[in-house]
């Protein structure tokens, strides 16, 4: 789906309880939020503070128990494909190849076969799936799935993009590598993108701007954009004093609550 | 529905395209009609449709289903049927039925006074059924001062042979068997029948059937009466023919026939068989249904007049 | 659980689910919930009547509500010195052939839980045992019932019998079906927690196969039901099948159909109880 | 599929997946595979023989193997003029039925997918329907197949009908609890894909129930064979169910339990048929 | 199961071979291994590399296609409670509290009540889970399964632990602190450990012995002690120059394959 028309996300005074089997939860406190579109947003937070709660309510999988999320003018009550997700347990389907989960999205909008197996090429190529294009999910090491769920949501082409910790299964080059190829997907595309991490480098390396949850009901208790999001990316800028003064920024944040 | 079973269409001949016959495994002449092929030899042009039933309750359903022009059902079963009423008449008979069903009880059971407070199986609705009721009536025994049982033949048997029965009102092959075992016969339906509680096998036909091809029907009975012509001449080979559609010895056939009574086309006419005393018969059998509450009400005097006819069998017999 | 409820997008948004509750409004609920199953079931005594009406059947086949009806208020009087139907009371029939069933039933949940565990995981078991339930599980009750009266008379022992061989196969196969199903990794993580051989059935395989054990449950109370007259067709007086059995016999298809409508409507009941059970005892169905 | 299976620490370890097969062992692997079964029917056999021998019941109940091998003879031959039993060789009193079960298992099959569908994810459909299904599913064939005589007649209509009945209901009620326990994640991804209701369905529901749908259609298919004698009591010849009872009837053991063999064995092969069509088509069983 | 005996693990000549849907995969090349008793061996390689096979063939969940795994003197070939494992993907048992979760373990071996709870809300409270105690695992976010899986194998209290990746979906803070109580409980018990992880910084700062993995099919392309092993832990060790050093000096390892 190209992103066309407006996508602003809007989270007005949105609180999230779950009922829970002994005592109810209050996930997240009420909390509003805008993101406008070509945004990317980080957020980073402790675990349990409500971040998953967060992006799938923006996905329409929950309904708020207070306030309400919108995107554009429209309410959101369900999901959409504007709205692509990269879960945080990957999600594949067992009976489709490799490929085929790639190439689901494409053919849910009934996209020619053609079109479908470039899309696939493509996005496998980019996470480094190609060999592996017609082999089971179940086959598939930790890391693998996870990239595999990344190929099938860029393959989508959402005009959001909701990711709940893509690379936490991925070691250090693999993950340097899917960053540098996210941020490129992104740049110039004017997609939002909704992303959840634990590091709070990639956040810094890859946000235009960075939220910082607090522990468990979730509030937002940071909220800066990035200083350097304009520039280029790469080993030189992790190195560079000004991002690793505002990492050391962020970090200090956590678990201020 | 099914009407495409049911012969409609007619050849120039007047004899129906189709006939479909409801037979059930019972050693009487249809079964040597059908092992001799001898309706397919009347019939040249026709298509013969025989089809087994396990009960006259069965028949009397695929009758109304329209499935069935002929069909084969115990006097209990057709008197059940006439008071529906269900649109058949009666054309003939094919068996009395003599000793082929019998009360038998176990030895120390003397007579049918004996028998209250015990257990009595049969086949609920069968003419063993009207039998058993009508020989505790006779003994002056209610339904209730008896403990009868409901089950088939066969599971009759096998309660028997474990003694968790006293006794069973049944038909061969069982009854064979019981008495084989040392069951005591109390009464037959022989002698039911001498004292006017007769039961019968006897022969349906639809009315519309009847009315459209009273001449195939005829033909029908014509064949019906040169079984029993040949099971009285010949019980060797009547016996042989019932085997083969039985899968068993003809030996144990020729027994079998030997246990019913059969009667041809010129004494079936007569005052005491279809001539009067089966619709008499299937009156008193529905009225006795009635008094025990198992059919719902009983149509006049006329319904089984008419539901029992003599034309065919006459014409049968010229 | 899957709902594919359409949303109009102006549907108020809140499913609240901690939102507070009053009675006004829950009875309301209930009897919204009510009316539709209500609603149709009129529609079908509607239709029932029409049918009769047009008389497109004789009335010997399809009798009219209004006579069942009346079966049913004589079935529980005494009338003619006799007690309701066929020297018994309609629920003394029911109750006579729940019993039976809810002891063939019970007692095909025990064997059929063992067998579908012990053919899942004891592969020289399966291979020797499983054609014979397979073989089993295929025979028509009206072709080996003789079988059952000549072992076992012809009293209760037999029928609860043929319950119990009508009721095992689909609780054992599920049971099976389910153990297949377990992903490896569940059975991996308590044995490398030291779990032995059985324990990891009562720990793991057990609770895993619950939610098939339940809709194999219930699938073997329908069976046992539709069975329930083939097992009353020696003997069968007091029992409700036994009672169809023997009035559809003799045409009465008033009693008959009474027969059905108790038949189907405690099935239902029992079916409502299995499954209430079920949502108590698999509260993480769909969720893990 | 978990297998535990005692293992001995002298045991050699490799369960080697890739090693190089030979043509020899893979004789004698399935040699010794066949040779536990082949055994335990062997053993039955001789069980049969003796209970014959000590005479414990009459032959007319437990009839000896030998008479049975005679009748299976008998079956496929013309004798006294007549061909097989009741007219029919042993295999078109087979196929008779066989056909049957197949059609009206394949109705079920399509009927009951798409009923277990419909009660799994329309809501108000299920609230009207679902307590429908359950009074269907008890009914008593012995019941009520004189109104399916009445409406569809004696031929194969009314038979095909009845195996319908009596098998759709496993499968929509296993269909209905495979979906009711597909995690929410799974449908969630699809439509935040771009997935709509319907499709839905087909790229997730169906696949992720396929395991369930073959239980229930295994159930099925026992169910439709037991219910076989039901459907034959009338025209049943041929059919294998038919001869059957029309034997049993007669007291003719010998053919009965021969039918009842031939019945078990069918439905052993049908089910194999199955199972192996259920491995190609679910190769992810118990792994994700 | 009190670290008893002699427990050297032993991998002589191993590989593993999958039997593919589309082709076979060999995801370990024959390598030979041995742990000593007490070790803690991080090891960190490309994500599909045949980190997590390597694990399930020490746990005995998998056997190799060729050569032998053995611990002490005896052939590995089933799984054992003196080799605890915590999963990659969270694998805990919905029909159970996330307290009896963690108790599954004493409870197998037949431990009384009242020890059960002790151990359980030792270690819940370790991980940080005393209050949602009476939670159903699916009421957990992530993170939190993952600590509760760590709970439940620590109250196992088993001489090797098996770690495959279990501080991944962790934020940093957290991370940090159950790091530290891992070394802690490690330390001076005789256990031997064998720790996945992607992260350098971490396998460095808890390992006596860093193995990097080449990419598919594994092999093992460096195997060096850690220099400062023995030293305290704690955030001055982060700083240090010898920890930055090795880190390097592990990092600049990892894809050379
Ligand atoms: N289905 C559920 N039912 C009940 N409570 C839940 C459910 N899902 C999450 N919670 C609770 O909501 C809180 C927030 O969970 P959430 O998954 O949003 O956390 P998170 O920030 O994503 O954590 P992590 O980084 O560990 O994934 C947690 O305390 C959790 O216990
Ligand atoms: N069950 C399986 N069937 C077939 N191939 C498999 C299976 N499990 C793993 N593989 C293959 O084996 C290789 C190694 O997988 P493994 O899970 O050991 O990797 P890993 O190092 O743990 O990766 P990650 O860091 O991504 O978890 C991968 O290429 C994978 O495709
Ligand atoms: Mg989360
Ligand atoms: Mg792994």
């Amino acid at each position: 789906m190209i992103a066309t028309g407006d996508h602003r996300v809007v989270l007005d005074g949105v609180a999230h309880r779950y009922r829970g089997r002994g005592a109810d939860v209050q996930a997240l406190a009420p909390l509003s939020l805008a993101i406008e579109p070509g945004e990317f947003v980080a957020i980073v937070g402790p675990s349990g503070c409500g971040k998953t709660t967060l992006l799938q309510l923006v996905a329409g999988f929950l309904t708020p128990t207070e306030g309400v999320v919108a995107v554009g003018e429209e309410r959101v009550s369900a999901p959409s494909p504007e709205r692509g997700v990269v879960f945080q347990q990957a999600n594949l389907y067992p009976w489709m190849s490799v490929r085929a989960n790639v190439e689901l999205g494409p053919r849910l909008r009934r996209a020619g076969r053609a079109e479908r197996r470039r899309l696939a090429d493509r996005y496998l190529g980019l996470v480094g799936l190609s060999e592996f294009a017609d082999a089971a999910p179940y086959e598939l090491s930790g890391g693998m799935q996870q990239r595999c769920q990344i190929a099938r949501v860029l393959a989508n082409d959402p005009a959001i993009m909701l990711l709940d910790e893509p690379f936490g299964a991925l070691d250090a080059l693999t993950r340097d590598r899917l960053q540098d190829e996210l941020h490129r997907i992104w740049l110039g595309s004017g997609k939002t993108a909704l992303f959840i991490t634990h590091s709070v480098e990639e956040a810094v390396y890859l946000g235009t701007r960075v939220l910082v949850m607090s522990p468990r009901p979730g509030r937002i208790v940071f909220d800066e954009p990035v200083p350097f999001a304009t520039g280029e990316r790469g080993a030189a800028l992790r190195a560079a004093p000004e991002f690793v003064a505002f990492r050391e920024h962020v970090a200090a944040q956590i678990g201020r609550g | 529905g099914s009407d495409d079973n049911k012969a409609s269409a007619e050849r120039a001949d007047g004899s129906p395209d189709k006939i479909t016959i409801a037979y059930q495994a019972i050693p009487n002449g249809d079964l040597v009609v059908k092992n001799q092929r001898w309706l397919e030899a009347a019939f040249p042009d026709t298509e013969i449709e025989w089809k087994l039933f396990d009960s006259g309750g069965s028949v009397n359903e695929a009758v109304v289903a329209n499935s069935v022009d002929i069909g084969l059902a115990g006097s209990s079963p057709v008197a059940r049927g006439l008071s529906t009423p269900i649109e058949y008449q009666v054309p003939w008979i094919h068996d009395v039925i003599g000793r082929a069903e019998a009360l038998v009880v176990k030895d120390e059971i003397e007579s049918i006074a004996d028998l209250r407070g015990k257990k009595i199986a049969t086949p609920l609705a069968s003419t063993s059924h009207y039998s058993l009721l009508a020989a505790l009536d006779e003994a002056g025994l209610s339904e209730r001062d008896v403990e009868v049982i409901d089950a088939e033949p066969d599971d009759i048997y096998a309660a028997w042979s474990r003694g968790d029965i006293d006794g069973a009102y049944v038909w061969n092959p069982n009854l064979a068997k019981i008495v084989g075992d040392g069951g005591r016969v109390l009464v037959t339906s022989e002698e039911l029948s001498s004292r006017g509680k007769t039961t019968y096998d006897l022969a349906v036909v639809t009315n519309d059937f009847a009315a459209e091809h009273p001449d195939a029907v005829t033909r029908w009975v014509a064949q019906q009466d040169r079984a029993v012509r040949l099971i009285r001449s010949d019980p060797g080979a009547a016996a042989r023919a019932i085997a083969a559609e039985l899968n068993i010895e003809p030996a144990e056939a020729a027994a079998q026939v030997r246990d019913l009574i059969f009667l041809d086309a010129s004494e079936q006419v007569g005052a005491e068989y279809l001539g009067g005393g089966v619709a008499r018969n299937l009156l008193a059998t529905a009225e006795f249904n009635q008094r025990l509450g198992q059919i719902p009400e009983v149509q006049d005097e006329a319904t089984y007049t008419d539901g029992v006819t003599t034309q065919f069998a006459e014409a049968a017999g010229k | 659980m899957i709902e594919i409820v359409e949303k109009t997008p102006e549907a108020p948004v809140a499913r609240r689910r901690a939102a507070p509750r009053r009675i006004g409004p829950l009875l309301r609920r209930a009897a919204g919930r009510a009316a539709i199953p209500l609603l149709s079931l009129a529609v079908l005594l509607a239709l029932w009547q029409l049918v009769v009406e047009l008389e497109l059947w004789s009335e010997l086949f399809v009798p009219r509500p209004s006579s069942v009806w009346e079966r049913l208020v004589e079935s529980e009087r005494v009338h003619d010195g006799q007690k309701g139907l066929s020297g018994y009371y309609l629920h003394e029939h029911l109750w006579a052939s729940l019993s039976r069933i809810l002891r063939g039933v019970g007692f095909a949940l025990v064997f059929g839980v063992v067998l579908g565990l012990l053919l899942a995981t004891v592969k020289p078991f399966r291979v020797v045992v499983e054609p014979y339930v397979n073989f089993v599980r295929a025979l028509p009750p009206l072709a080996y019932f003789s079988l059952l009266i000549i072992w076992f008379g012809i009293e209760d022992t037999s029928k609860v019998w043929l319950l119990f061989l009508a009721a095992f196969p689909p609780i054992a196969l599920s049971v099976l079906s389910g153990v297949q199903g377990i992903r490896r990794e569940r059975i991996d993580a308590a044995r490398a927690l030291g779990a032995g051989r059985w324990q990891v059935v009562r720990f793991v395989t057990l609770p895993s196969v619950l939610p098939e054990l339940f809709t194999g449950t219930r699938l073997a109370l329908g069976f046992a039901w539709t069975t329930i007259v083939a097992a009353e067709t020696v003997d069968g007086i007091p029992g409700i099948g036994g009672l169809a059995w023997a009035t559809k016999k003799f045409q009465q298809t008033d009693v008959a159909v009474l027969c059905i409508i108790a038949i189907g409507l405690t099935a239902i009941v029992l079916d409502q109880l299995v499954k209430q059970l079920e949502k108590r005892v698999v509260p993480w169905r769909g969720k893990a």
